[in-house]
Protein backbone atom coordinates (compact mmCIF):
# COMPACT_ATOMS: atom_id res chain seq x y z
CA UNK A 1 0.00 0.00 0.00
CA UNK A 2 1.41 3.62 -0.79
CA UNK A 3 1.39 6.53 1.52
CA UNK A 4 2.77 9.86 0.71
CA UNK A 5 5.62 11.38 2.47
CA UNK A 6 5.97 14.74 3.29
CA UNK A 7 9.58 16.25 4.58
CA UNK A 8 9.90 20.18 6.44
CA UNK A 9 12.64 21.97 7.71
CA UNK A 10 15.97 20.48 8.43
CA UNK A 11 14.63 17.13 7.04
CA UNK A 12 13.94 18.24 3.50
CA UNK A 13 17.53 19.05 3.70
CA UNK A 14 19.28 15.61 5.47
CA UNK A 15 16.78 13.93 3.12
CA UNK A 16 16.73 15.97 0.00
CA UNK A 17 13.08 15.81 -0.80
CA UNK A 18 10.29 17.47 0.01
CA UNK A 19 7.06 14.84 -0.51
CA UNK A 20 7.77 11.31 -1.91
CA UNK A 21 5.39 8.25 -2.71
CA UNK A 22 6.32 5.48 -0.15
CA UNK A 23 5.48 1.75 -0.37
CA UNK A 24 4.56 -0.16 2.84
CA UNK A 25 3.98 -3.82 2.74
CA UNK A 26 1.36 -3.58 5.29
CA UNK A 27 -0.64 -1.74 7.32
CA UNK A 28 2.07 -0.52 9.92
CA UNK A 29 2.03 1.32 12.77
CA UNK A 30 3.77 5.22 13.11
CA UNK A 31 6.59 3.89 15.67
CA UNK A 32 7.41 1.23 12.27
CA UNK A 33 7.67 3.85 9.98
CA UNK A 34 9.74 6.15 12.06
CA UNK A 35 12.01 2.72 12.33
CA UNK A 36 12.71 2.69 9.02
CA UNK A 37 12.86 5.98 7.79
CA UNK A 38 15.68 6.08 10.27
CA UNK A 39 16.94 2.74 8.07
CA UNK A 40 16.43 4.35 4.92
CA UNK A 41 17.86 7.73 5.58
CA UNK A 42 19.92 7.39 8.48
CA UNK A 43 20.83 10.99 7.73
CA UNK A 44 17.38 11.80 9.92
CA UNK A 45 19.84 10.52 13.35
CA UNK A 46 21.08 14.12 12.75
CA UNK A 47 17.70 15.98 14.45
CA UNK A 48 17.06 15.69 17.64
CA UNK A 49 13.89 14.07 17.29
CA UNK A 50 10.98 14.54 15.04
CA UNK A 51 7.22 13.99 15.01
CA UNK A 52 4.96 12.47 12.70
CA UNK A 53 1.91 13.87 11.46
CA UNK A 54 -0.75 11.78 9.71
CA UNK A 55 -3.30 13.87 7.55
CA UNK A 56 -2.28 16.92 9.07
CA UNK A 57 -2.40 15.90 12.63
CA UNK A 58 -0.26 14.98 14.64
CA UNK A 59 0.32 11.11 15.40
CA UNK A 60 0.80 8.90 18.41
CA UNK A 61 3.51 5.94 17.71
CA UNK A 62 0.32 3.27 17.55
CA UNK A 63 -1.58 5.05 15.42
CA UNK A 64 -1.59 2.38 11.96
CA UNK A 65 -0.83 3.77 8.52
CA UNK A 66 -3.76 3.34 5.71
CA UNK A 67 -3.27 3.24 2.09
CA UNK A 68 -3.28 7.45 0.87
CA UNK A 69 -2.61 8.58 4.15
CA UNK A 70 -0.50 11.72 3.82
CA UNK A 71 2.62 11.31 6.42
CA UNK A 72 4.80 13.92 6.92
CA UNK A 73 8.15 14.44 9.16
CA UNK A 74 8.32 17.06 12.06
CA UNK A 75 11.20 18.46 12.98
CA UNK A 76 11.06 19.96 16.14
CA UNK A 77 9.01 23.70 15.20
CA UNK A 78 10.54 26.59 15.55
CA UNK A 79 8.14 29.38 14.60
CA UNK A 80 7.12 32.65 16.66
CA UNK B 1 -19.32 36.19 14.12
CA UNK B 2 -16.12 35.36 14.14
CA UNK B 3 -13.99 35.67 16.99
CA UNK B 4 -10.59 33.91 15.92
CA UNK B 5 -8.43 34.94 12.70
CA UNK B 6 -5.73 32.75 12.06
CA UNK B 7 -3.30 33.49 9.04
CA UNK B 8 -0.01 32.50 7.45
CA UNK B 9 1.22 35.24 4.87
CA UNK B 10 4.67 35.73 3.24
CA UNK B 11 3.07 39.70 3.12
CA UNK B 12 4.37 41.81 5.61
CA UNK B 13 2.70 41.27 9.03
CA UNK B 14 0.67 44.70 10.33
CA UNK B 15 0.04 45.28 14.21
CA UNK B 16 -2.73 47.29 13.13
CA UNK B 17 -4.75 44.29 10.95
CA UNK B 18 -4.40 42.28 14.21
CA UNK B 19 -5.53 44.98 16.15
CA UNK B 20 -8.69 45.85 14.36
CA UNK B 21 -9.97 42.45 14.13
CA UNK B 22 -9.85 42.20 17.83
CA UNK B 23 -10.89 45.45 18.86
CA UNK B 24 -14.44 45.50 20.12
CA UNK B 25 -17.23 48.25 21.83
CA UNK B 26 -17.32 45.50 24.98
CA UNK B 27 -13.65 45.15 25.43
CA UNK B 28 -11.75 47.27 27.84
CA UNK B 29 -8.31 45.58 26.80
CA UNK B 30 -5.88 44.24 24.25
CA UNK B 31 -3.04 42.62 24.57
CA UNK B 32 -0.69 41.96 21.93
CA UNK B 33 2.36 39.54 21.98
CA UNK B 34 4.88 41.01 18.12
CA UNK B 35 7.62 38.76 17.77
CA UNK B 36 10.29 40.51 16.31
CA UNK B 37 14.21 39.37 14.40
CA UNK B 38 16.82 40.04 16.67
CA UNK B 39 20.50 40.80 15.15
CA UNK B 40 21.84 38.07 17.33
CA UNK B 41 20.93 34.68 18.52
CA UNK B 42 23.63 33.63 21.35
CA UNK B 43 26.03 35.95 20.76
CA UNK B 44 26.26 35.23 16.90
CA UNK B 45 25.15 37.79 14.76
CA UNK B 46 21.86 37.23 12.15
CA UNK B 47 21.66 38.21 8.57
CA UNK B 48 18.23 37.11 8.04
CA UNK B 49 15.54 34.43 9.02
CA UNK B 50 14.18 31.93 6.85
CA UNK B 51 10.77 30.83 8.05
CA UNK B 52 8.60 27.55 6.11
CA UNK B 53 5.72 25.59 7.46
CA UNK B 54 3.47 23.11 6.89
CA UNK B 55 0.67 25.38 5.77
CA UNK B 56 -2.32 23.29 5.46
CA UNK B 57 -1.51 21.59 9.18
CA UNK B 58 -0.02 25.09 10.90
CA UNK B 59 -3.30 26.58 10.35
CA UNK B 60 -5.05 23.71 12.20
CA UNK B 61 -2.48 24.07 14.94
CA UNK B 62 -3.06 27.82 15.16
CA UNK B 63 -7.28 27.21 14.86
CA UNK B 64 -6.96 24.82 17.97
CA UNK B 65 -5.01 27.84 20.21
CA UNK B 66 -6.99 30.41 19.27
CA UNK B 67 -10.16 27.91 19.99
CA UNK B 68 -8.49 26.53 23.43
CA UNK B 69 -7.99 30.37 23.83
CA UNK B 70 -11.68 31.19 23.79
CA UNK B 71 -12.02 28.41 26.00
CA UNK B 72 -9.89 28.90 28.51
CA UNK B 73 -9.91 32.49 29.20
CA UNK B 74 -12.37 35.14 29.29
CA UNK B 75 -12.00 36.80 26.34
CA UNK B 76 -13.64 37.97 23.29
CA UNK B 77 -11.54 37.90 20.13
CA UNK B 78 -7.86 36.44 19.14
CA UNK B 79 -5.91 36.99 16.32
CA UNK B 80 -2.83 34.91 15.31
CA UNK B 81 -0.69 35.79 12.23
CA UNK B 82 2.49 34.07 11.33
CA UNK B 83 4.78 34.95 8.42
CA UNK B 84 6.67 33.03 6.35
CA UNK B 85 9.65 33.79 3.89
CA UNK B 86 12.56 35.63 4.18
CA UNK B 87 12.81 37.82 7.07
CA UNK B 88 15.16 40.63 8.15
CA UNK B 89 16.14 42.21 11.51
CA UNK B 90 13.30 44.04 12.75
CA UNK B 91 10.89 42.14 10.78
CA UNK B 92 7.74 40.84 12.60
CA UNK B 93 7.38 36.84 12.33
CA UNK B 94 4.35 36.95 14.28
CA UNK B 95 1.71 38.64 16.44
CA UNK B 96 -0.71 37.73 18.46
CA UNK B 97 -3.81 39.73 19.41
CA UNK B 98 -6.51 39.10 22.08
CA UNK B 99 -9.34 41.14 23.58
CA UNK B 100 -11.39 41.06 26.65
CA UNK B 101 -13.70 43.18 29.42
CA UNK B 102 -10.64 42.29 31.67
CA UNK B 103 -6.91 42.59 31.12
CA UNK B 104 -6.02 40.06 33.30
CA UNK B 105 -7.37 37.49 31.00
CA UNK B 106 -6.42 38.73 27.98
CA UNK B 107 -2.64 38.57 28.81
CA UNK B 108 -2.91 35.20 30.38
CA UNK B 109 -4.55 34.25 26.71
CA UNK B 110 -1.41 36.15 24.70
CA UNK B 111 0.88 34.26 26.91
CA UNK B 112 -0.84 30.91 26.42
CA UNK B 113 -1.19 31.33 22.34
CA UNK B 114 2.27 32.14 21.90
CA UNK B 115 4.00 29.69 24.13
CA UNK B 116 1.51 26.87 22.63
CA UNK B 117 2.15 28.53 18.92
CA UNK B 118 6.53 27.65 19.48
CA UNK B 119 5.77 24.03 21.13
CA UNK B 120 3.26 22.91 18.39
CA UNK B 121 2.51 25.05 15.15
CA UNK B 122 4.81 23.27 12.42
CA UNK B 123 6.49 26.72 11.31
CA UNK B 124 10.47 26.20 11.18
CA UNK B 125 13.00 29.11 11.09
CA UNK B 126 16.40 29.01 9.15
CA UNK B 127 18.77 31.31 10.70
CA UNK B 128 21.03 32.76 8.28
CA UNK B 129 24.46 34.04 9.95
CA UNK B 130 27.81 35.67 7.81
CA UNK B 131 29.65 31.95 7.39
CA UNK B 132 26.72 29.64 7.17
CA UNK B 133 22.94 28.89 8.17
CA UNK B 134 21.18 26.62 10.79
CA UNK B 135 18.13 25.05 11.61
CA UNK B 136 16.60 26.06 14.76
CA UNK B 137 16.27 23.91 17.78
CA UNK B 138 17.10 20.75 15.26
CA UNK B 139 20.35 19.77 16.27
CA UNK B 140 21.05 17.76 19.35
CA UNK C 1 20.03 56.36 24.62
CA UNK C 2 16.53 57.07 25.96
CA UNK C 3 14.78 53.84 26.77
CA UNK C 4 11.60 55.23 28.45
CA UNK C 5 8.98 57.19 27.41
CA UNK C 6 5.96 58.96 29.48
CA UNK C 7 3.39 61.06 27.43
CA UNK C 8 0.27 62.66 28.68
CA UNK C 9 -1.70 63.88 25.49
CA UNK C 10 -5.42 65.45 24.84
CA UNK C 11 -4.30 64.31 21.47
CA UNK C 12 -5.57 60.55 20.46
CA UNK C 13 -3.39 57.80 21.28
CA UNK C 14 -1.24 55.66 18.65
CA UNK C 15 -0.27 51.94 18.76
CA UNK C 16 2.15 52.62 16.25
CA UNK C 17 4.20 55.29 18.31
CA UNK C 18 4.65 52.82 21.21
CA UNK C 19 5.56 50.50 18.86
CA UNK C 20 8.32 52.04 16.81
CA UNK C 21 9.31 53.65 20.42
CA UNK C 22 10.44 50.85 21.77
CA UNK C 23 11.23 48.41 18.72
CA UNK C 24 15.09 47.74 18.61
CA UNK C 25 17.17 45.00 16.72
CA UNK C 26 18.55 43.45 19.78
CA UNK C 27 14.72 42.74 20.63
CA UNK C 28 13.06 39.69 20.15
CA UNK C 29 9.71 40.60 21.18
CA UNK C 30 7.34 43.65 22.14
CA UNK C 31 4.11 42.95 24.36
CA UNK C 32 1.39 45.46 24.71
CA UNK C 33 -1.68 46.81 26.35
CA UNK C 34 -3.95 48.85 24.92
CA UNK C 35 -6.79 49.87 27.55
CA UNK C 36 -10.03 50.82 25.55
CA UNK C 37 -13.03 52.42 26.18
CA UNK C 38 -15.85 50.18 27.07
CA UNK C 39 -19.41 50.44 25.75
CA UNK C 40 -21.12 49.31 29.49
CA UNK C 41 -20.16 49.09 33.28
CA UNK C 42 -21.80 47.18 35.86
CA UNK C 43 -24.33 46.54 32.78
CA UNK C 44 -24.87 50.57 32.43
CA UNK C 45 -24.53 51.64 28.93
CA UNK C 46 -21.33 54.00 29.11
CA UNK C 47 -22.03 57.59 26.61
CA UNK C 48 -18.56 58.27 27.01
CA UNK C 49 -15.47 59.04 29.54
CA UNK C 50 -13.92 62.10 30.46
CA UNK C 51 -9.84 61.82 32.03
CA UNK C 52 -8.18 64.48 34.22
CA UNK C 53 -4.70 64.51 35.42
CA UNK C 54 -2.80 65.89 37.71
CA UNK C 55 -0.46 66.15 35.36
CA UNK C 56 3.18 67.10 36.39
CA UNK C 57 2.87 64.84 39.14
CA UNK C 58 1.17 62.01 36.68
CA UNK C 59 4.41 62.05 34.87
CA UNK C 60 6.39 62.00 37.45
CA UNK C 61 4.50 58.51 38.82
CA UNK C 62 5.01 57.13 35.33
CA UNK C 63 8.62 57.52 34.95
CA UNK C 64 9.20 55.84 38.26
CA UNK C 65 6.82 53.15 36.98
CA UNK C 66 9.00 52.82 33.94
CA UNK C 67 11.86 53.24 35.71
CA UNK C 68 10.96 50.35 38.21
CA UNK C 69 10.13 47.93 35.09
CA UNK C 70 13.34 48.21 33.88
CA UNK C 71 15.10 47.70 37.20
CA UNK C 72 12.52 44.47 37.96
CA UNK C 73 12.94 43.57 34.61
CA UNK C 74 15.44 42.39 31.71
CA UNK C 75 13.32 44.40 29.26
CA UNK C 76 15.66 47.05 26.62
CA UNK C 77 11.88 50.02 26.38
CA UNK C 78 8.88 50.70 27.28
CA UNK C 79 6.76 53.51 26.48
CA UNK C 80 3.94 54.95 28.65
CA UNK C 81 1.43 56.77 27.06
CA UNK C 82 -2.54 58.02 28.67
CA UNK C 83 -4.82 60.27 27.33
CA UNK C 84 -6.25 62.49 28.75
CA UNK C 85 -10.21 64.77 27.96
CA UNK C 86 -13.44 63.36 26.34
CA UNK C 87 -12.89 59.99 24.71
CA UNK C 88 -15.54 57.85 22.73
CA UNK C 89 -16.43 54.47 22.84
CA UNK C 90 -13.47 52.19 21.31
CA UNK C 91 -10.97 55.03 21.77
CA UNK C 92 -7.78 54.61 23.87
CA UNK C 93 -7.45 55.71 27.16
CA UNK C 94 -3.63 54.25 27.87
CA UNK C 95 -1.29 51.91 25.97
CA UNK C 96 1.70 51.04 27.63
CA UNK C 97 4.50 48.88 25.18
CA UNK C 98 7.71 46.67 26.30
CA UNK C 99 10.61 45.28 24.26
CA UNK C 100 12.93 42.60 25.05
CA UNK C 101 15.10 39.96 24.37
CA UNK C 102 13.05 37.28 25.74
CA UNK C 103 9.05 37.43 25.78
CA UNK C 104 8.17 36.66 29.28
CA UNK C 105 10.08 39.78 30.68
CA UNK C 106 8.21 41.85 28.44
CA UNK C 107 4.68 40.23 29.87
CA UNK C 108 5.36 40.65 33.43
CA UNK C 109 7.15 44.02 32.77
CA UNK C 110 3.74 44.89 30.74
CA UNK C 111 1.38 43.79 33.44
CA UNK C 112 3.30 45.14 36.44
CA UNK C 113 3.17 48.74 34.30
CA UNK C 114 -0.50 48.70 33.88
CA UNK C 115 -1.22 47.86 37.49
CA UNK C 116 0.64 49.94 38.88
CA UNK C 117 -0.84 52.87 36.32
CA UNK C 118 -3.93 51.91 38.10
CA UNK C 119 -3.04 52.43 41.81
CA UNK C 120 -0.98 55.20 42.20
CA UNK C 121 -0.86 57.38 39.07
CA UNK C 122 -3.02 60.54 39.45
CA UNK C 123 -5.57 60.43 37.01
CA UNK C 124 -9.30 60.07 36.80
CA UNK C 125 -12.01 58.80 34.85
CA UNK C 126 -15.33 60.42 34.83
CA UNK C 127 -17.89 58.19 33.25
CA UNK C 128 -21.17 59.67 31.76
CA UNK C 129 -24.16 57.75 31.05
CA UNK C 130 -27.84 59.20 29.11
CA UNK C 131 -29.19 59.80 33.00
CA UNK C 132 -25.80 60.94 34.68
CA UNK C 133 -22.51 60.66 35.68
CA UNK C 134 -19.97 59.32 37.93
CA UNK C 135 -16.32 59.56 39.46
CA UNK C 136 -14.82 55.91 38.97
CA UNK C 137 -13.52 54.39 42.24
CA UNK C 138 -14.48 57.66 44.14
CA UNK C 139 -17.97 56.43 46.18
CA UNK C 140 -17.82 54.35 49.03
CA UNK D 1 1.92 80.40 56.75
CA UNK D 2 0.07 79.39 53.21
CA UNK D 3 0.15 76.83 51.33
CA UNK D 4 -1.45 76.20 47.58
CA UNK D 5 -4.17 73.42 48.15
CA UNK D 6 -5.28 71.81 44.92
CA UNK D 7 -8.43 69.48 44.21
CA UNK D 8 -9.01 66.93 41.24
CA UNK D 9 -11.41 64.36 40.44
CA UNK D 10 -14.34 64.24 42.78
CA UNK D 11 -12.88 66.60 45.12
CA UNK D 12 -13.01 69.27 42.36
CA UNK D 13 -16.66 69.01 42.12
CA UNK D 14 -17.61 68.73 45.40
CA UNK D 15 -15.42 71.73 47.56
CA UNK D 16 -16.68 73.63 44.28
CA UNK D 17 -12.70 74.52 43.66
CA UNK D 18 -9.52 73.85 41.52
CA UNK D 19 -6.75 75.54 43.65
CA UNK D 20 -6.81 77.92 46.67
CA UNK D 21 -4.52 79.51 48.87
CA UNK D 22 -4.70 78.35 52.69
CA UNK D 23 -4.10 79.74 55.85
CA UNK D 24 -1.95 77.23 58.32
CA UNK D 25 -1.53 78.84 62.02
CA UNK D 26 1.79 77.02 62.32
CA UNK D 27 3.64 73.81 60.91
CA UNK D 28 1.36 71.13 61.26
CA UNK D 29 1.75 67.51 59.56
CA UNK D 30 -0.54 66.24 56.63
CA UNK D 31 -2.90 63.84 59.01
CA UNK D 32 -4.19 67.53 60.95
CA UNK D 33 -4.39 69.04 57.41
CA UNK D 34 -6.59 65.88 56.79
CA UNK D 35 -8.88 66.41 59.53
CA UNK D 36 -9.02 70.18 59.20
CA UNK D 37 -10.41 69.85 55.50
CA UNK D 38 -13.13 67.56 56.76
CA UNK D 39 -14.13 69.86 58.74
CA UNK D 40 -14.33 72.96 56.49
CA UNK D 41 -15.26 71.33 53.69
CA UNK D 42 -17.94 68.14 55.51
CA UNK D 43 -18.35 66.89 51.47
CA UNK D 44 -15.39 65.29 51.51
CA UNK D 45 -16.69 62.32 53.36
CA UNK D 46 -18.47 61.71 50.56
CA UNK D 47 -15.49 60.32 48.75
CA UNK D 48 -14.28 56.69 49.94
CA UNK D 49 -10.58 57.97 51.14
CA UNK D 50 -8.46 60.16 49.71
CA UNK D 51 -4.69 60.78 49.55
CA UNK D 52 -2.55 63.72 49.97
CA UNK D 53 0.50 64.98 47.89
CA UNK D 54 3.32 67.46 48.68
CA UNK D 55 4.88 69.32 46.10
CA UNK D 56 3.77 66.67 43.41
CA UNK D 57 4.95 63.28 45.84
CA UNK D 58 2.26 61.07 47.90
CA UNK D 59 3.02 61.82 51.69
CA UNK D 60 2.84 60.14 54.94
CA UNK D 61 0.55 61.27 57.44
CA UNK D 62 2.99 62.18 59.55
CA UNK D 63 4.59 65.09 56.89
CA UNK D 64 5.38 68.12 58.90
CA UNK D 65 4.04 71.16 55.69
CA UNK D 66 6.24 73.94 54.81
CA UNK D 67 5.74 77.80 53.74
CA UNK D 68 4.44 77.36 50.38
CA UNK D 69 4.37 73.79 49.59
CA UNK D 70 2.06 72.65 47.29
CA UNK D 71 -0.56 70.53 48.48
CA UNK D 72 -2.96 68.04 46.12
CA UNK D 73 -6.07 66.35 47.44
CA UNK D 74 -6.30 63.24 45.43
CA UNK D 75 -9.25 61.16 45.50
CA UNK D 76 -9.19 57.47 44.65
CA UNK D 77 -7.28 57.54 41.41
CA UNK D 78 -8.77 55.61 37.88
CA UNK D 79 -6.56 55.82 35.31
CA UNK D 80 -5.72 53.40 32.73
Amino acid sequence: MKIQLLFFGIATDLVGENSIFYELNSEETVLALKKELLLKYPKLKNIDEFAIAVNEEYAEDDLVLRENDVVAIIPPVSGG
Amino acid sequence: MKNTAVLITSEKLKVQDCYDFVQDAACGGIALFVGTVRNSTKNKEVSLLDFSSYEPMALKEMQKIADLALAKFQIHKIAIHHAVGELQIGDIPVIIAVSSAHRKAAFEACEFAIDTLKETVPIWKKEHFNDGEVWVNSHP
